[in-house]
């Protein structure tokens, strides 16, 4: 697969499920195992609920778009916006033995994927990179045999 | 992709069970649902979540703020039925040990 | 909803069921009517399978974007290819009462759509827009109380 | 998203029994499967749509082929238990009343 699969959203929680739901699709379609899949649908829905808090604060009518391309062992999800660019440094989870709401998206995100960056490099808004290694079902196959 | 929740009263117990998947669209129903369960007479409030398969950073927030008000209004707040998928999140938040977490509804509403 | 709902997708048949899974869902959340949504899934599934036989001629990895908008009772899906251009008098179904397998597909377009148009007048490729009245979960409460 | 295909022979009736939607990614599947049934001894050949709640042209193009094997072939080709949805494609495709169409399956089997 060289052409990635890309799907825009309104910057609307309403919608974080259908871009959830199409990242279902496409790792199964890929035979990337469950566990893993879920995984990486909790990241991809966090950067996209990061997005609409901060960098649209809340405005539900822009638009976030999800990039995600399976390439061998490698699976990339960028999102992109065109909100509120902020300094990257603020880009931190919580101290997690402070037991509080909040702050963990960011650490769900570092835990999970293997390479996480952030470019504001543009006129406008943010690119998130994510990527992960994932073994497909023919890798975990051989695994197992 | 909304949530449904619903309400059994049993004694001084009050069950919450929460059917759908529970992001940044829903978990603030549950949360609104979940909040005025502390300021009445329950001794035990359960969240029973086998009907959950998904949750997400708001989610797991908003159970961070139950066992706040738990403390605050002296009320025992309580877990049921993790899903496999739920758990994991709880796990890599490292909150799963914080919680009081049973196998089942009912194990969670034994006295 | 003003921004629209975009989906590009590899000229791949494997990923018709992926478009289809996508529209559902968006149609669902607009509480679209199920036999209604069927027929816009049909159509844009249909639409979606001629540019891959027709305009990519069976390549697979070639891109197809879709964008859905739902604005009012409009439902609007619009299919952009980047594949050969045909002279848009050749798009048309076969004559129904000449039973053989093949040309339905542009026959389920018209007769479900209440308006398609090919535009061919760009460098390279084609892009259909479908229009259909739609009657969302409201208009349909209010005809039946 | 691929089908699922069974075949079941009882006597001289042979039925297909498809699962899954039925579109341009596993319709040659379903194609593959059928034209064999044609080239036996089975007087009836029955494709069992109970588990098909999606069907495209790309389908209806196989099961118009399916027509065609079974006149030069002189089996008797059914189809049985069109959910509504696959229902309302073969009525906009005009193409109801050119199969043999039954209720379930076993109306279909019927001698
Ligand atoms: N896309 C983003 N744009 C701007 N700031 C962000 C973005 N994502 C995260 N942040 C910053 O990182 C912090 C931690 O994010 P996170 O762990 O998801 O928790 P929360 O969103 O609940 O605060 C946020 O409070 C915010 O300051
Ligand atoms: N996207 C397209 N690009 C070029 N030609 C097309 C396209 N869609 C349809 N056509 C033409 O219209 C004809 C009828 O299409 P259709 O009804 O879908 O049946 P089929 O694809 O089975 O032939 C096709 O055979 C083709 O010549």
């Amino acid at each position: 697969m060289s052409q990635p699969i890309k799907l825009s959203i309104p910057s609307d929680p309403k919608y974080l499920g259908l871009i959830r739901k199409v990242l279902q699709e496409l790792l199964d379609s890929s035979d990337v195992p469950d566990d893993t899949a879920r995984r990486l649908i909790l990241c991809v829905d966090e950067a996209c609920a990061n997005v609409i808090k901060h960098s649209y604060e809340g405005s539900c009518d822009e638009p976030i778009e999800a990039t995600f391309t399976i390439a061998g062992d490698d699976f990339k999800v960028q999102i992109r916006d065109y909100g509120k660019q902020c300094d990257l440094s603020q880009i931190k989870p919580r101290d997690l033995e402070d037991i509080k709401p909040g702050g963990l998206g960011t650490h769900f995100i570092n835990e999970i994927m293997d390479d996480v960056s952030y470019c504001t490099n543009r006129t406008k808004g943010t690119l998130l990179t994510m990527i992960k290694k994932i073994k497909t079902g023919l890798t975990s196959t051989q695994n197992k045999g | 992709m909304s949530i449904d929740l619903k309400l059994d009263k049993a004694g001084d117990a009050v069950t919450l069970s929460v059917n759908g998947d529970i992001d940044m669209s829903s978990s603030t129903k549950m949360r609104d649902a979940l909040a005025p369960l502390f300021h009445t007479d329950n001794k035990v409030v359960v969240v029973d979540l086998s009907g959950v398969s998904y949750i997400d950073s708001s989610g797991i927030a908003t159970l961070v703020e139950g066992l706040q008000w738990s403390h605050n209004s002296k009320n025992k707040f309580r877990l049921a039925a993790l899903t496999p998928g739920v758990k994991d999140v709880f796990e890599i938040a490292r909150l799963l040990t914080v919680f009081e977490v049973f196998e089942t509804k009912e194990l969670a509403l034994a006295p």
